[in-house]
């Protein structure tokens, strides 16, 4: 009998201690976002779309040995000695033609394995997450270019090691992504087509 | 009172004599070879033996070493006594061709799912488990992928199931597709 | 493929009948299929079935570096991703002796204890939508998210992380990051936890539907190799943080939950749960220490050590880490040849903590099947690799 | 249904009784079928709103201001939807259910007093006659769950037969308690007898007995209409969706609409028998200006009920089949018998000698009234609780 009246209380006072935690949450901030209308401030690091600067690609097929999906193709021969000297951006010089630089976004894990080995640093993810699309073939991008300008000049020499990444969020920044975060501004410049 | 590897494969030794083919004490992890028709009763000497106790099983794997010589699988029992904190390690050499061992499930339970798992991938058969079926892959499917000399198959019950040709193929030529919108400059040359 | 069936007609009682429980079931946590031979409501029999979610990743592992298998274990247990990963990054570190630096090892500490908190948030919220509590679920997942924004300012990724590298870490933390974790966990200890107890653990209902039911004894705990807080649930204090510690796991001070039964047999599906609420608990102990460690730390390169070129000599490692689910061990073996493993083989806590679901499941009503499978807290992606 | 014959009577007049009668009849009945009708649609959207509020979320907000179509854009879809048949389905039998189910649902309402004339019909064995038309669904229940030939549904519905006959008894015993000091089982002598203001309402006198006899009451009604924690028949985590796993379209939203009237029903017989019906708290705030408030007032109590419903659902885990029944015969059976023994024994008991007579006229309301003003003061402190919890999570 003892058993049974504290178990009736204890079933009774327990689903009020219940019920006063969900009616407090009635009035607590919502953490609800409208995702459409208002967007999640991405933190710089974030790894979503791939993308591939063609124009500093060496050819050299790091990224597509790195790769652990192999989502990305590579087709390359050597470059014509008597054409003119092309350069990547840091100055190192191409010494092969990239006929094929394919990624096959459907098959991306988003590892970010591919851009640590780059030697020019051309390949890297960015923060772009909004590339849905109907067909999953709109999902390879093809990166080679006809038209593309490769530097002629060597903008600068080779420096020995580019400077740490300065583009740490601001110290004491909001830590939560929703907060306004600005994006850092890109670090160099898209370096300009001096040539062709 | 815990034990250390040497220590354990003398008490085996000191029980089973030659079933016991060799002892690696110069490895990470050092272990013993057990022949493979005594491997039943050695788990259960292992487990029943008031010093050495071993009641877990924590893994049991199974290795396939096509190009040593001769050709072998082994089968690996990673053991811990949870009485007296000390692990060994077992291990079992079987011929490639119909690899055939007793069960240790009447020792450690986990090791039914373990050993269907062995089964399963390796086609290594079980002798007196209790219900030795395909665990992980389909009731249906031929062969065990975890063979070295394994060969994907085109196609699973009319299904095509290496996707990969196609998709070499398919970024190999075709038309541009282009690279879609890229919105913005991106950014993040540099981070991290 | 015609579905197997465990039983005949033939087999069964007349008042008997079997009942396909899943694949497509809401509450077997993934791709499960039980099938369940039930007279009326009373489990006579159950039968596990899983390999719907199998992904080879052991046959992956064997065709990719070193590396390239992390971002493959990140998708094992795909709501615990860095500790699967450290415990592969512990493995391979062990076979090539790299020692990393405290610096990274109290990085890694505050991760996987993250990772726990977020890992058992779900486990204790989806158990509660097991028993039919909606709400605290809801309440966990926003804490959650909180912690998988820690982590994407961290690495830039909210569920597949890709830090734990062998040797180091893909990046180091943010500026700012102590502060924010420590937010973090104010808010958590102070409204979320004590919160969960009160509304969900300490609700009458639940202690009744889970006290005494699927009572696991530590003989069968530890003949099934049951790991983690299912092996606390049954009254052993068995933790490889404190038995065998990694990462300095060693120079924190925290306790190991048990099982008590409060209100009936150790080992019950309340003692596998309350271990984790207390666990969580725990982890926010842990991750303060580790805060107070890494100010005081100074700064090194989390890739300092991380080899450019991954390639242990010929040998063979197990390593175990304290998933937040149980015990991850990985068997490692390098041919000393290749860039690739030669075997990878995971022994994934749920694995085995699947495995005894059928010695528990007998005779139990169908209610408690969901129960049983909730509090052994299973991610089919773990036990199907 | 009176009112509207004698309304009717000057319309119609010359014309044969039985053709009056009909129109009447007709006209109730619309009434009360679009009530019905539409009324699940707010249920629906105050149950996904509330789900979100208790749960930090906001719950629908695309479809109108605040997503306040939402629902109606659910039942659109619901309609449009085909309605899938399992090949082995009993078809006559799975079309059959959800209409048994929704009429028994839908009977209820004819006893309900909304106002002193504004009843359909007022049965002097009202109450006898709630009890019995509730249980009608199911039958419609176990109709779905055996047409349907599917497992689950036929374990909701098994689940559900024995819960509605066991729970039926506490709420039958602890409305026995009301019928006995009113002595009369008409549902408008019920509201009658509590006339005066809020001291009057049974909810507050006979203190503690008949607080206690509405907790039963509300408990019982909980698990008639399979809500949660009671909600076993379809607990969506065990039995996918139990009796109506294979439901779909229009039959689903059928079942779904039953539900919420149910819930309305229960809540109004219990606002009916304890807590005054559509008599206001004070008698001046019965009118104003002429017009009575009477259905104002029942809705206002009907609907507080069925906040407390969802409130319940949202806080609760679902308890087990077993378990269910301990709480139906062992705790809710006793206490509602011994309630129906003391309270009989005590209406026999003169009001002006020994008895609840004189305890109930001076003191017991008041205590009642305390204890409930308590709680309703414990939700305004936790409203500030959050308040201060909001402004000191945005500050740090």
């Amino acid at each position: 009998m003892k058993q049974w009246l504290t178990d009736l209380w204890e079933g009774f006072y327990t689903v009020l201690v219940g019920m006063k935690i969900t009616w407090r949450h009635l009035f607590v901030k919502k953490v609800t976002l409208h995702y459409p209308e208002e967007k999640w401030q991405l933190p710089p690091k974030s790894r979503m779309r791939l993308f591939m600067a063609y124009e500093d690609c060496i050819g050299c097929g790091q990224c597509a040995r790195a790769c652990p999906v192999q989502c990305i193709y590579i087709k390359a021969e050597k470059r014509d000695p008597k054409a003119p000297a092309i350069f990547a951006a840091n100055g190192q010089g191409i010494k092969l033609d990239v006929h094929v630089f394919d990624i096959d976004m459907s098959l991306c894990c988003y590892c970010n394995l591919c851009t640590y080995p780059c030697p020019t640093d051309c390949i890297y993810m960015t923060p772009e997450y909004e590339f849905a699309t109907d067909d999953l073939n709109q999902h390879l991008y093809r990166f080679a270019k006809k038209d593309a300008k490769f530097l002629t000049v060597n903008p600068k020499p080779p420096a020995p090691k580019p400077a740490a990444p300065a583009a740490a969020p601001p110290a004491g920044a909001p830590p939560a992504p929703p907060s306004p975060q600005a994006p850092p501004a890109p670090q160099t410049p898209p370096a300009p087509a001096t040539g062709a | 009172m815990s034990l250390d590897a040497a220590a354990i494969h003398e008490r085996l030794q000191a029980k089973f004599g030659q079933k016991l083919s060799h002892f690696e004490a110069a490895a990470k992890q050092p272990f013993a070879v057990v022949a493979a028709d005594a491997i039943a009763d050695v788990a259960a000497f292992l487990k029943a033996d008031p010093e050495l106790a071993f009641d877990n099983l924590m893994c049991l794997s199974a290795v396939d070493y096509p190009k040593e010589m001769p050709p072998r699988m082994e089968m690996v029992y990673h053991l811990l006594s949870y009485r007296h904190a000390h692990q060994f390690v077992l291990k079992v050499h079987l011929p490639r061709e119909e690899p055939r061992l007793p069960s240790v499930e009447a020792s450690w339970g986990v090791a039914n799912w373990h050993e269907r798992e062995a089964f399963d991938l390796f086609g290594i058969v079980f002798e007196g488990h209790s219900d030795l079926r395909r665990i992980l892959l389909p009731d249906d499917w031929q062969g065990h992928p975890l063979r070295k000399d394994w060969q994907d198959p085109d196609f699973y019950n009319g299904m095509h199931v290496k996707p990969t040709a196609q998709m070499a193929e398919r970024a190999a030529g075709g038309e541009a597709i282009g690279i879609g919108p890229f919105a913005f400059t991106p950014p993040n040359k540099h981070v991290g | 493929m015609a579905i197997e069936t465990a039983w005949t007609a033939a087999e069964l009682d007349t008042d008997e009948m079997v009942l396909q429980m899943g694949p497509q079931h809401p509450s077997t946590h993934g791709v499960l299929r039980i099938e369940l031979r039930t007279d009326g409501e009373v489990v006579k029999a159950a039968r596990p079935h899983i390999g719907y979610l199998h992904r080879c990743f052991e046959k992956h592992s064997e065709n990719v570096d070193y590396p390239g298998v992390i971002p493959y274990t990140d998708r094992m247990d795909y709501v615990a991703s860095m500790g699967n990963s450290l415990g592969y990054a512990l493995a391979v570190e062990k076979l090539m002796a790299i020692e990393v630096s405290p610096y990274v090892q109290t990085i890694r500490v505050i991760m996987a204890e993250l990772q726990r908190i977020a890992s058992h948030c779900i486990a204790v919220g989806t158990y509660g939508m097991d028993i039919g509590a909606f709400t605290p679920f809801l309440h966990l997942l926003r804490d959650r998210e909180k912690i998988l924004d820690l982590f994407e300012w961290t690495c830039g990724a909210r569920l597949l992380y890709n830090y734990n590298w062998i040797g180091g870490l893909s990046h180091d933390v943010p500026d700012g990051f102590v502060r924010a974790c420590r937010q973090f966990l104010r808010e958590y200890e102070a409204i979320t936890h004590p919160e969960l107890m009160d509304l969900l653990i300490g609700n009458k209902i639940f202690i009744k539907r889970t006290a005494g039911v699927g009572v696991c004894p530590v003989e069968l705990a530890i003949n099934y190799d049951l790991t983690g807080p299912n092996l606390r649930g049954s009254g052993l204090p068995r933790d490889l943080r404190k038995d065998e510690p990694y990462s300095g796991y060693e120079n924190y001070q925290f306790e190991v939950p048990v099982g008590k039964g409060e209100y009936g047999p150790v080992g019950s599906c309340f003692d596998r749960n309350i271990v984790r609420a207390h666990e969580m608990a725990e982890s926010a102990k842990i991750i303060h220490q580790a805060m107070d460690r890494l100010e005081k730390l100074d700064k090194s390169d989390v890739r300092e050590k991380v080899p450019k070129r991954v390639k242990p000599a010929k040998g063979e490692i197990y390593a175990r880490s304290e998933a937040p689910r149980g015990q991850l061990g990985y068997y490692v073996v390098a041919d000393g040849t290749g860039v690739n493993p030669y075997r990878v083989k995971v022994k994934s806590p749920c694995f085995t903590a699947m495995s005894v679901f059928h010695v528990l499941a007998k005779g139990m009503y169908l209610a408690d099947i969901i129960a049983l499978i909730g509090s052994l807290d299973v991610v089919l992606g773990e036990i199907d690799r | 249904m009176d009112l509207l014959s004698s309304l009717l009577g000057g319309v119609l007049a010359g014309q044969p009784a039985w053709l009056l009668a009909l129109v009447a009849a007709l006209i109730c009945a619309t009434l009360l079928v679009t009530f019905m009708a539409l009324g699940p649609i707010a249920y629906v959207y105050a149950e996904t709103k509330l789900a979100g509020f208790f749960q930090d979320r906001i719950g629908p907000k695309r479809v109108g201001p605040h997503g306040l179509l939402q629902t109606i854009a659910d039942a659109v879809k619901l309609m449009f939807k085909e309605a899938i048949f399992p090949a082995a389905a009993d078809k006559f039998l799975f079309v059959l259910a959800p209409c048994l189910v929704v009429v028994g649902a839908f009977l209820g309402f004819v006893v309900i007093p909304f106002g002193t004339r504004l009843q359909t019909a007022d049965l002097n064995i009202g109450l006898f006659y709630v009890v019995a038309v509730s249980s009608l669904s199911t039958v419609g229940i176990i109709m779905a769950g055996w047409a349907s030939n599917n497992k689950y549904a036929l374990f909701g519905a098994m689940r559900s037969a024995a819960q509605i006959v066991s729970y039926e008894i506490p709420a039958v015993f602890s409305m026995l308690v009301i019928v006995m000091i009113v002595g009369s089982l008409s549902l408008q002598d019920v509201v009658n007898a509590q006339h005066g203001g809020i001291g009057y309402w049974f909810l507050f006198r006979y203190f503690p007995l008949n607080l206690i006899a509405f907790l039963v009451f509300f408990t019982a009604s909980l698990a008639e209409c399979n809500r949660a924690p009671f909600d076993i028949p379809e607990a969506e985590s065990e039995l996918v969706a139990g009796f109506h796993t294979e439901y779909s379209g229009f039959f689903f939203a059928m079942f779904f609409m039953a539900e919420y009237t149910e819930m309305f029903i229960v809540s109004a017989v219990a606002s009916v028998l304890f807590l005054g019906g559509y008599l206001a708290p004070h008698p001046m705030l019965q009118t104003v200006g002429g017009l009575g408030l009477g259905p104002l007032w029942l809705f206002l109590k009907a609907f507080t009920l069925i906040f407390i419903m969802m409130w319940l659902r949202w806080t609760l885990p679902r308890l087990r089949v077993d378990q269910l029944m301990h709480v139906a015969w062992k705790v809710l059976l006793p206490i509602s018998m011994t309630l129906a023994v003391v309270v009989g024994g005590l209406v026999l008991v003169p009001a002006t000698r020994w008895g609840f007579g004189l305890w109930d006229r001076t003191w017991a309301w008041v205590v009642a009234i305390g204890i409930v003003a308590y709680l309703i003061v414990g939700m305004f402190r936790a409203i500030q609780w959050s308040r201060t919890r909001n402004r000191v999570m945005a500050t740090s």
